[in-house]
């Protein structure tokens, strides 16, 4: 963990919803890691799993959910942020030549780091995108480039129609080892259902640094905080 | 006036504290995580993280909302048990603090409070037991401790027939007149007063409709209960003559001195580390550019010096 | 959703209120000097300016001091008494405000209380009488009425004997248990509660090394203390069943709504008017927009939905 | 009064504690009124006198003597600050062909402009400014170019050596009419010896407009809000 200020290159907007920012001066950060932003008028940090690294520059991918997230649309080129990176222990890079990436909706932004650096250490790397429709399914030409890329939508807007577990199943004939991020009931879908992957999971969080133990779920292994032994966990340790 | 001859050092039950600065329980974790942030060893005690007779996970997410000012916890005390506090995570700490800590004891019973507070005994690394009597008592039927100056009364009296070290009674401030609390404490045997806890408060998920914590409730602090606190302490320091050791919404070297003019001797930063792990690592360093400006060499010539 | 769907009415005491923003007693005067900036008939109700039997000029200056989310006063019911107020002061606000205003009351001691509240009986533009029961009790020795539950339903009752005006009984954070409070005060007679009246709180100058205020301490408001109405509001919801008005620390449409989802029928704001003296109309005007994002057709709907 | 969004144009020291801040966009002001300024990060607006106003840009002249004024030396230009305008009632501006004006240390402030719309208006001014040292003797030029200039000093390092009342004794002769701003002692003994005059008074404020009641002072006419019926009360009215 390092509290840095860095600096917005760029505020886009990918979405409706969803906006892409860059900033400048981060210390290293690995796929599956998270940083904490401070929005001037907010008390509390805002948690965002890093999209993109590159030199310095990190790329974080978000969704308006509310305030906090709201006035962060606004934030301008250059305006400087006080900043925590290289909060949590990230995604293992390891121990899979055929990994299976499996996004939901806004928790397809941490796959996009995670699937460059597995494209680049040579794994043959499956993606699976999944949304209510084809507009939460951001970024597919990027991930396209590390990957086979396939698609899930509740409305059938695009690729496969229906949730995220029912188009994994036939992937996860053809993988050892899954990674995956989304809401709640599609983690617990595909944990209940495979046990060889691992879980990117979100919590309220008071610090994001383990001071706090605002963020602990319940493991197969004792109490563990989200933003320190996690952000990811074994699809197995998890208890829902 | 000179930076260097200004003093920011105190005494705590005949132990001297280098400053007044102390991490406040359950936001410091057991302390020796923060070493990979700083060198802890410039903090002048550490109060560890509320700790219960057996292992506590605590209540189910989200235990943690966002106000405008600060924060709201119901983290349901959630600790590995008081024998694993007194022999793991008490020699983890001692690898990267020499001097002695305040062990934070909470309770759901006289026997509970009881029990974890004399377990401390021998612990060579703790200066003080620290009692947390905002837990509600669930033997009592639900009631808290922390309300009742009867109650309180009775439970710190038990507790000092057991426990060898000094105790400091932390106190709620969900109460109609926290000088009752105080002078039920003290003359039941407490040698120091902590204050405040939280205070109860709540915020709703507007999408939702629900509490955004998941038991409905919890313990609002931060920046927005200082003005409380402050008025708190001064009061507490009015009614008795035991030392205080002040808190509840310290951010700033300003913050300090102010609650130690209402009556402090010295003080304990919460939430000011979760939104920044320096805080308390910059508000030393602030200290004595601040007691400079102000004038002031001596931190023990402000102590309380605000009472009309 | 359309907005011209989404209704703000409600109604109080049968009388119909266009929305359920009424500015918070103390901070908006008597109305009328508000009319300069806008035109304040857009106003659910006003609360007017806490009233005792004679003329007060109220604490010696200094009577305010800021806070880091909010403010301290202590103003001491400057007011021009009864009289004046019934004669001069509403008929003034009539000349801008053709709806119905709460006139709220400050005392003493039993007698003046039952004095001034019946002293409304005739005023055709008072919709209700609030009491503030945080006024200490000079009779009985200082003591507060607001926080003795038993001395609080006596009060109750005996205003209720021959004040004629639905009774709003405004309750003090400052107490063990709020709800306890609002049932003494509902089993009593009382037609509604507002809630909550201000924090005790102290800022000290670290110049002078003195508090701010003359008096020594004052009320907290302001958006600091939201997370504890909040939580009070909610209280009392979950234990009367009487209509509650509920404030403290609102200072937008969102916050409107969390204190109506608490349990609040209608909404009192303070602070904020001093601020931002559009923050009423500004609100208003913010609530309908607020609402359709939410899927809020009608704020009746939502009144203590939070409650788990 | 009214709720404006100024923008900076300049903000400069003059001593070392004391700097000048102009502002663009304000309404009309007359002299002895004040404006309300929202410093982001404090709860409560900081209310300062108008020392210049002319053609919608105004000019404060402030102290630092806390947090809130500290801060503000770190405003830089173009920023734009949430204000109240146009508050209280100013001095009143006919009456006197010979007024004499007395301003001790940051008190001196609001005497300017007043100096220069009575010397526009063609009466005989006579300004005394009192400071502890030469150095809190602000804007001595500019005053001059309005009336004749008096100057009194604690050090002596100015002018008079000793108060402002010792300095106005002779003064007072030879004027009907004074307007004072300055520290309350000063205001008081002023008021005591003479009470054919305006003085311009500090109060600690909830809101500026009259709302609160937070900064009444009494007089003999019964209790006066200094935001509404002041900051200027005749010498005469003021219970000190
Ligand atoms: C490790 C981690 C990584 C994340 N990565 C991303 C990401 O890459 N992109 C993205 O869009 N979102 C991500 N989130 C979720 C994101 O943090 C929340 O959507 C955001 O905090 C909401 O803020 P708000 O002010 O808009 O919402 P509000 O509901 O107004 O926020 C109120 C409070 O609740 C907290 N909160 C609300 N929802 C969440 C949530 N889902 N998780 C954690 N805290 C929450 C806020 O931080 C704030 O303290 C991540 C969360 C975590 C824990
Ligand atoms: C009508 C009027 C006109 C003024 N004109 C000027 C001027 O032209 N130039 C100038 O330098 N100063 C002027 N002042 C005083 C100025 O408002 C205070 O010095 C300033 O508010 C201090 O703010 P702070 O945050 O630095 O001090 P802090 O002490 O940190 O402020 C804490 C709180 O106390 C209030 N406060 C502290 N001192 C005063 C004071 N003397 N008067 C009112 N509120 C105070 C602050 O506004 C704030 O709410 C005027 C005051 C009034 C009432
Ligand atoms: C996340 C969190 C956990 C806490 N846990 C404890 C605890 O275990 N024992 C205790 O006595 N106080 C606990 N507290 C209360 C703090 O020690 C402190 O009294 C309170 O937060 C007020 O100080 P602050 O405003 O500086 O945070 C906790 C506070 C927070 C925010
Ligand atoms: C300056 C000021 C004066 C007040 N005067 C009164 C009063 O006369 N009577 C009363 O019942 N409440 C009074 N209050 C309390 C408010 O009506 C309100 O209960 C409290 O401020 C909380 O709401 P807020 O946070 O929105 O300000 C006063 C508050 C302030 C700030
Ligand atoms: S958020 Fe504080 S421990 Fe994880
Ligand atoms: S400051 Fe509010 S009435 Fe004057």
């Amino acid at each position: 963990m390092k509290k840095e200020v860095l600096k917005v290159l760029s505020n886009e907007k990918l979405t409706e919803t969803i906006f892409e920012m860059r900033l400048s001066g981060s210390s290293p950060m690995l796929p599956g890691q998270f940083v904490e932003l401070l929005i001037p008028g907010f008390s509390l940090r805002r948690p965002f799993s890093v999209a993109e690294y590159d030199k310095g520059i990190l790329t974080i991918i978000y969704k308006v959910m509310g305030r906090g997230t709201e006035e962060m649309t606004t934030i301008k080129k250059n305006t400087k942020i006080d900043t925590l990176t290289g909060l949590g222990r990230g995604f293992s890079l390891s121990g899979s030549e055929h990994p299976l990436l499996i996004g939901g909706g806004i928790g397809i932004a941490p796959l996009i780091y995670l699937a460059r650096v597995l494209y680049e250490r040579e794994k043959s790397v499956k993606i699976l995108l999944c949304g209510r429709c084809n507009n939460d399914l951001i970024k597919q030409e990027e991930i396209g480039k590390y990957g086979e890329v396939f698609f899930a939508t509740d409305d059938g807007s695009c690729g496969f129609k229906g949730n995220a577990l029912e188009a994994a199943q036939s992937l996860f004939k053809q993988t050892d080892h899954y990674y995956a991020c989304g809401p709640m009931p599609m983690l617990k879908a595909l944990a209940t259902n495979n046990k060889k992957g691992e879980l990117s999971l979100e919590a309220h969080m008071g610090c994001g640094f383990g001071a706090c133990m605002g963020c602990s779920i319940q493991t197969t292994d004792g109490p563990k905080r989200v933003c320190k032994e996690g952000p990811v966990f074994q699809a197995g340790e998890v208890i829902f | 006036m000179e930076t260097e001859k200004i003093s920011l050092g105190t005494q705590l039950f005949g132990y001297q504290l280098d400053n007044p600065i102390i991490p406040a329980s359950g936001t410091f974790g057991f302390g020796y995580e923060f070493a990979d942030y700083y060198d802890i060893n410039i903090l002048g005690s550490i109060s560890l993280k509320g700790t219960t007779k057996e292992a506590r996970y605590g209540n189910p997410l989200p235990r943690i909302a966002e106000c405008p000012s600060g924060m709201i916890n119901a983290i349901g005390l959630q600790n590995p048990g008081v024998e694993k506090v007194r022999t793991e995570e008490l020699s983890k700490l001692k690898r990267y603090y020499s001097k002695k800590v305040i062990a934070n004891v909470g309770g759901h019973s006289f026997e509970e409070y009881v029990y974890v507070s004399s377990a401390f005994n021998d612990s060579e690394s703790v200066l003080a037991v620290e009692l947390n009597v905002s837990c509600p008592n669930v033997k009592g039927g639900g009631l808290v401790f922390g309300n009742d100056p009867e109650v309180l009364g009775r439970l710190v009296k038990e507790v000092k027939k057991s426990c060898t070290k000094p105790l400091i009674v932390k106190l709620s401030p969900n109460v109609k007149d926290i000088s009752e609390m105080a002078i039920s404490a003290e003359s039941n045997g407490a040698d120091a007063i902590s204050a405040i806890n939280t205070l109860l408060g709540m915020r709703i998920d507007l999408k939702t409709r629900k509490p955004v914590i998941s038991v409905g409730k919890g313990g609002y602090s931060g920046k927005g209960v200082f003005p409380v606190a402050v008025k708190m302490v001064n009061d507490i320091f009015k009614a008795v003559s035991i030392p205080i050791i002040g808190m509840g919404g310290i951010s700033s070297s300003y913050d300090v001195i102010e609650m130690m003019m209402a009556g402090a001797r010295c003080v304990m930063v919460g939430t000011a580390n979760l939104i920044d792990p320096y805080a308390c690592k910059e508000i030393i360093e602030e200290l004595p550019i601040t007691m400079k400006k102000l004038g002031i060499c001596n931190l023990s010539e402000i102590v309380g010096c605000a009472s009309i």
